[in-house]
């Protein structure tokens, strides 16, 4: 299927960009990812026709339309099923799932387990506005407790799932976060992912303009962002603050903000990131507003585990190996009689 | 009522009978399904035509002597075709009293029951829930009943072993070749094809040739017992049947499938990738695909039925064979995803081995009730082709009728099977593989930028099929979804009328599919004014029921459907033709609804419901008294 | 073509008319559904008899000016009963270019359309399709089939508000108030209960007074642009509908199930657990429910479809009335929970509000096609009660027919709406909830230790149910599960025998409910030779078709079903009686099937599937046809 | 529904047992637990009629029929959602779920992700053999990677999914491990996952006799579990090993075993285990034999969060509080208008 022979041309990002008419709310950041995204895949080295868009059902599902690559719009929550299908048949196409916090987490979340701990070279991007957007704004399964939305007068009353920590729980090998509108983290997280070979997971803070507006401003916005957030670097320590003054340590086991210079901390006791621990990912993913800064970037990577397709390709190709497959003998089976002449 | 051993003359030759049903029944563990399979490889190199119906419990190996734990398999071979496993049982071999309580029943008049004397314990026949002096061996009904062979079987098998060296549970293991030793020697089978498979089995496969030793000894020790014991005075042949001239083997439902897809990936020049999930009694097919990846299948273990669907469907999008086979309640979950393949247009198939429901009802017994769930069990109007294997051996060209149907049409292809031809083994002439017809698959070509746009809706004028655009192919880069699709350029559409074009489309592609399934046969009498019509797993009983009538002068004709949706085109034109249609099925009459609706021809049914197929002689009657009832 | 605004005497009196159909239509965020159902009420309260089809995208807030963003809200309303939303508008609202486009075929010839002149831009022309010079407002054709009325609307707002203090995008936001205004003006509607509901709702509830003065400005300024521009030269009134006495509220249809639902659990002395996940157009049922805990009603938002299902089981299990709600999609996966609930024999309620399907479809837009997925769309032979509601008020009662009928049968009962009547609206005369019969549900009684061990399949003679034994009960305690059930005991059996006897008494059960169901009622001409028989949704239109052709001197009888599993007991009878059966529906013929199949009649089908309800005159149109057809 | 006037009878396990036989194959690891959950039963405080035993479909799923209370056994991998609805509509039931590896990670992740996250009061014993048996033995989410089966005859290539962090992740209150035949730690856990009022979930090494036999040996037989297994005691230190002479040590965040004694390492050095610390539970969750001493008995223990069941049943009681709902008034709704008379 796949034609390496063929050269290579200089995309620009309107050659991903589709004939089709973009159907979001003014305002929602899905705009801002779907820019984001087509920015990057020029700088893939892939052919447009190698790339498929693969989502579920729900605002942010409606990305494969917009995407001149071949993709599916398939039903709700089971993306993951669909991508791993498609690698299945075929692992030479890079997929990409694209979908919101409802369809992967609410109805789709075991099928995304599942397509982590199997390691299915899939790159997600789940768009989390913490509300059911297409629906018209129900609370998610990452809706804080208490949220009052159309299903929930009175308040939620569960507690909502931290999608990275169950990304790392079920084995997933690359494991980020990125805001809609940083384009500059998102297209360079994305170029990573591309090029990791197992499932690459990126957790989007994503702004639903109408039902769940501001929700990530903490985050997403110049002024609050440098306080409420760090930035991740592997190999270097977890400082953050408007004036790169504040970290996070280590105490007795649990990690707690510090103010450099301040009771004796120094830049030293600055807990020193490490993308290969997948214990501290799991610590930083649990880490929230407004009692200690939120991990942005890469969490984990662990890109010495095989791919599901190759693996499942590989186990094909060592059974064919001696090529002794015999269709007759096979239907024969391995007792045969004569009867009559 | 024990039997003493003695010395004496052989028998005289073997008396020849035309049909014989044997079933061998016991614990879960003690290996009934393998001397079953053996005697009937017995039965097949001499020639014999035969059926076959395993019955074992859903619970894995519950504790033994257990009334639920019994596991029987039974072998009806004979002289002449033959269609079914049998009704009564000419011989029942019972290896401890709850296999005689739970089998007894099935044995017909006068027939023989091989026991095992040495389990009737007080224990066991407690366990069996009879009274501590209540064996039925002793019984006088009984006794005149049946002919009842007791035989100390697990003595003998233990004194013969005496020397082996292994322990009295490893001995014992060995019961069922002792019994099946026995029985080779009523039938006058050879031994040697079995002693070859537990050589090349035990002593191969697993290393243990000892374990392999123990059990040609036991064979033996039951073969010389039946040569020695005057119990058994008698010994039967079976003379080789008249089949059709050429090479056959044994082969069950879930084999053929599983040949019947490696084929069909083959003649369509594509890789199969089976996506299923474990369930009774479809598993083995993903046991036997997961066993030929050197035939470039490919099989993946999904983490539920929907996923397996799902990735069957990702399979075809990405331009392979996607199948996914499941039984009743995993077709269920499987609903909403076909109706997406439906709007995608995409080829799949589903197999669907049918078992009892509702839910997990009796997951080990067959049925026919999921006919309407393949009809109609999705939300919208999301038709799909429909096909129902018949036999054993049906099934591999149904396998292969529903990859070619489904990648004509560009359509999902529910394949009904069902736990009984699933499990049931019969003979099976070999097809010449290089000699069935190719699979013919066009892809659409790669287009360059400045080609017109590429309109994946667009559709084959002959078929109605829209055009299988595959990832990877320059120039052809589309979207498809569950939305509404516009005509011919595949973008989402609101517009009412195109809603409606579309469904019809959808729905026309299927029945134009009439137009390449070969029209239905019927057999029988010419002038008969009654139809029996069947479809699906019921082909055997139905056969056999329609010419036992017609022996009796009973003028019948009949018909079997494989095709389903879409029925074959003269299927109206052939209902027409009769006074009454009588439909036999293992179901409420779901045929039937879909005849009377469609044909508006007030069909009667035939309707047993008890998790096994048809006995011949009830569907005598049910079809005498459906003929009553119309007149 | 802009507007002049000069002062003029105020216009004659108004001109009676018997029936009226307006539409709005704008953006999604151009608030039309707002204006419409504020126009509804004070209709309503005029007294009009009216039927609403509001039809918005799926997309929540497309790009300004997309034609794929267009909103609409129809409003019918008239001086004698109507039961449809109408086919032909009278006057159309067009906000922008794109919603005239979409918009403009449904206007009947010579009717009128008001448009926002401000926004026939050459930005919004072309967002909407048009050429930039290609103004429909300028096209001759047009102008000569209807009466185009400019309006420079934007413009006028922006003044009137001007001193609001509040930016363009707030004051732009009053735009649907003027509309509304000079709508009323034109159909003489006091403007007295939007004005009040603009001021509790934004004035006290959003605690934002500014916002609600400014809506009720821009409203008093249509009104009084009616009253000066001399355009609109007319003035219209539709009186008082001659209704039957007493009290009317305006009612949905997922308002009705809401209240039905609540008012279901009093009479049943129970706690309501309403366990759904959302989805198009069923949604509103888990809020509407959510918003009402104060009657004790719990609401669980599922993570899916499945365990909304699966957790509406618990709670019947466990003694509540277990209710989960969907549309078809979801009621796919529904499906193998469903047969669980049916071996169980367990009361819960599955509401389908239908849409257009196969797979996504098209998600706002109605349908009936999921009636044999209701039927069959479950393993195995898993009959469950099957209701369908006929109007959106008609849904209150169905929804208490739903648990009466669930918890005698013990058994599931799916409730069939559709998209069009849970959106549309209708007046109601509002029961009196005390004069409502009590559902009357008996648990067995606490057992002693030495009591006879408790059989929870023991059955009601009457009913055939099972008794509902309910967790907390000394000495009840019993275990339920999916493998089939033994008779009386509950126990697992894997008997034939039984399994064909549980299978009749679940199928059983149901039928026998057709005791206690009203007889179907036939309408129309007592000789007729043609019954045309509807069922759901469709019921108004219908019988406006009728109506009107029996008006025209056609003899027609007509009857609708609520209860479709089981029918009434007197419908095969009332079959019999007819030449011709003409069942129109918004499917391919599914009840056609359904009735065919049962009764052998030869029914035709009038079958448009175009998202919508029918149009009166196609269905005229149809029925004839049908006619013809068969004579 | 609940009479709590009713006396409670001295029960002893034969209360609890059903007059159904028991189908399980003779050896299997389930008869054990079934001899452990009838003997807690009695020391729990509840009448029996209080308890529900509920289960989705597999060889353990069997368990509600032998247990003399109430119980549905339902199908595939519902049984938390089954389980949830039984709780909402009597949060004064006792509720236990009981189910397999297949059932609860496969086919029904999901339900049990959102069954934890919500807290809903249901105790969870999740019988893990690591493998499919009632379907006679495909591979499960469990299985250890290469692992041959009837489905995988050239060896798994899934990672297996770790039940534990997945709990930890999914934000269950209460994470507990125990062995099939080791009833004293079993019944002891049993008695704390029944007094926690929210979700408390059990894990339990279950030896599947006929296709995964001695899968777990090396944790539960008497020679191998105490050096590769680890007991968990709130309080005290890590210390495991025939000779209790060994422990875990966190060294660079990561946990190392060790010997006390050796190489300078004294038992101040070894980690202590605190059952509040989620961070440290996902740490030991992940600590796989042979390289470190698997751990048994509660992981995590987060009593404070309210029950779903009860948090919902509160909303409802204050919506009812001030009496003021009037059902005709609500049938009414907001505008009504006379016709006629
Ligand atoms: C089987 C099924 N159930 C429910 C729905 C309705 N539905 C569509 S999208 C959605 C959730 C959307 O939320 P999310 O995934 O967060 O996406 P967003 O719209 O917020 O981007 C739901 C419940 C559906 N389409 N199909
Ligand atoms: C919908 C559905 N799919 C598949 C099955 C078949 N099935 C029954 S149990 C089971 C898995 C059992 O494994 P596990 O949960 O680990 O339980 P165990 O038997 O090992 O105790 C499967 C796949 C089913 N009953 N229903
Ligand atoms: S509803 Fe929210 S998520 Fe959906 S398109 Fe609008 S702003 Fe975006
Ligand atoms: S198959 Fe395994 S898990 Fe199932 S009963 Fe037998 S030993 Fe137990
Ligand atoms: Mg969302
Ligand atoms: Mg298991």
């Amino acid at each position: 299927m796949r034609a390496p022979d063929l050269p290579l041309p200089t995309y620009k990002p309107k050659d991903f960009t589709s004939d089709q008419d973009v159907r979001w709310c003014p305002g929602c950041g899905d705009y801002a990812v779907l820019a984001s995204v087509r920015k990057a895949l020029p700088k893939l080295g892939r052919r447009k026709e190698e790339f498929v868009f693969v989502s579920g059902i729900g605002c942010a599902a409606r990305f494969p339309y917009y995407m001149e690559t071949y993709g599916m719009h398939s039903i709700h929550g089971r993306a993951p099923a669909f991508a791993t299908g498609i690698k299945l048949a075929n692992p030479d196409l890079d997929v990409w799932l694209v979908s919101g916090d409802g369809d992967l987490l609410s109805i789709g979340g075991n099928h995304t387990m599942h397509v982590m701990r199997r390691n299915v070279g899939v790159r997600i991007l789940l768009l989390n506005n913490r509300i059911y957007g297409l629906t018209k704004g129900q609370y998610s399964p990452t809706s804080e407790r208490g949220k009052v939305t159309k299903s929930t007068p009175m308040g939620s009353i569960d507690e909502p799932v931290n999608p990275l920590a169950l990304a790392l729980a079920a084995e997933c090998t690359f494991v980020a976060r990125c805001i809609d509108i940083d384009a500059k983290t998102l297209t360079a997280t994305m170029e990573r992912a591309a090029a990791h070979p197992g499932c690459a997971f990126i957790e989007v803070y994503q702004d639903c303009n109408i039902f769940n507006h501001q929700a990530w401003f903490y985050a997403s916005q110049k002024d609050a962002r440098p306080n409420n957030t760090v930035d991740l670097v592997h190999g270097e320590p977890l400082i953050f603050g408007e004036n790169r003054d504040k970290g996070v340590m280590i105490v007795n086991g649990r990690p707690r903000a510090v103010t450099i210079g301040e009771g004796g901390v120094t830049e030293e006791d600055i807990l020193v990131f490490d993308e290969t621990d997948r214990t501290l990912a799991f610590t930083l993913a649990n880490m929230h507003c407004p009692d200690l800064p939120e991990p942005l970037g890469v969490l984990y990577c662990h890109p010495d585990r095989p791919a599901y397709e190759e693996a499942s390709r590989t186990q094909i190709q060592d059974a064919q190996a001696d090529g002794s497959a015999d269709l007759q003998k096979l239907v024969d089976g391995p007792d045969t009689w004569m009867v009559g002449s | 009522m024990t039997h003493q051993l003695t010395e004496r003359p052989p028998v005289s030759e073997p008396t020849p009978v035309e049909t014989v049903a044997v079933r061998f029944a016991g614990d879960s563990g003690d290996g009934m399904q393998l001397a079953g399979g053996q005697f009937t490889s017995a039965a097949a190199i001499r020639g014999n035509d035969f059926a076959t119906f395993p019955d074992y419990p859903a619970e894995i190996r519950a504790p033994r002597g257990t009334t639920f734990g019994v596991s029987g398999f039974q072998v009806h071979f004979a002289a002449k075709p033959i269609h079914t496993p049998g009704d009564a049982i000419d011989v029942l071999v019972a290896m401890n009293p709850a296999a005689f309580k739970m089998n007894v029943g099935d044995v017909r008049q006068g027939g023989m029951i091989i026991a095992d004397e040495d389990e009737f314990t007080k224990v066991n026949l407690k366990k069996a829930g009879y009274g501590p002096e209540e064996s039925p061996l002793a019984d006088e009904i009984l006794g005149q009943r049946y002919r009842i062979i007791t035989v100390p079987l697990s003595r003998m098998v233990r004194e013969a072993l005496s020397e082996s060296g292994q322990g009295v549970k490893e001995i014992d293991r060995c019961r069922n070749m002792f019994a099946l030793g026995l029985v080779c020697w009523m039938y006058d089978r050879p031994l040697e094809p079995t002693i070859n498979w537990l050589q090349s089995y035990f002593g191969d496969k697993k290393n243990r040739p000892e374990v392999a030793d123990m059990n040609v000894t036991a064979l033996k020790t039951g073969w010389a017992f039946g040569e020695t014991t005057e119990a058994i005075p008698q010994r039967y042949a079976v003379a080789a049947a008249e089949l059709p001239s050429g090479r056959y083997r044994k082969i069950s439902g879930n084999e053929a499938l599983v040949l019947g897809l490696v084929v069909a990936g083959k003649k369509a020049g594509k890789q199969v990738s089976y996506c299923g999930y474990p369930i009774t009694p479809a598993s083995d097919l993903l046991h036997g695909l997961a066993n030929l990846k050197r035939f470039g299948v490919q099989t993946f273990q999904a983490e539920d039925e929907i996923a397996a669907v799902a990735s069957a469907i990702g399979v075809s999008y990405a331009g392979g064979i996607g199948v996914t086979g499941t039984s009743g309640p995993g077709l269920a979950l499987k609903g909403e995803a076909l109706g997406l393949a439906v709007m995608l247009e995409l080829p799949i198939v589903v197999v669907d081995v049918q078992r009892a429901g509702p839910a997990t009802g009796m997951p080990t017994k067959t049925e026919q009730t999921d006919l309407l769930q393949a009809f109609y069990g999705r939300s919208g109007e999301a038709p799909c082709i429909v096909l129902a294997a018949s036999s054993p051996s049906d099934c591999f060209e149904t396998a292969i009728e529903a990859v070619r149907l489904a990648t004509r049409a560009m359509c999902p292809a529910i394949l009904l099977s069902d736990a009984s031809i699933a499990n049931g083994a019969e003979p099976w002439m070999v097809p010449d593989v290089s000699a069935i017809p190719e699979i013919e698959i066009i892809h659409p070509e790669a287009l360059s930028d400045s080609d017109e746009p590429f309109e994946p809706y667009l559709r084959n004028e002959e078929t109605g099929a829209r055009r299988w655009a595959i990832p990877g192919t320059p120039g052809l880069e589309h979207r498809v979804g569950g939305l509404e699709k516009q005509d011919i350029t595949g973008d989402v559409s609101y517009d009412g009328p195109n809603h409606q074009k579309m469904l019809a489309l959808r729905a026309e592609k299927i029945a134009k599919l009439a137009n390449v399934i070969p029209p239905m046969e019927v057999g029988g009498d010419v002038g008969a004014e009654t139809l029996v019509l069947g479809w699906g797993g019921t082909a055997g009983a139905i056969l056999s029921a329609v010419e036992r009538m017609r022996g009796d002068g009973v003028q019948l004709a009949y018909a079997h459907l494989r095709h389903l949706n879409p029925f074959p085109s003269n299927l109206g034109e052939i209902l027409g033709r009769y006074k009454r249609v009588i439909i036999p099925e293992i179901n409420s009459g779901q045929l039937r609804m879909l005849i009377r609706g469609m044909f508006l021809v007030d069909a009667r049914g035939v309707n047993v419901i008890q998790g096994r197929g048809f006995h011949v002689d009830e569907l005598v009657e049910g079809i005498q008294n459906a003929m009553g009832d119309k007149s």
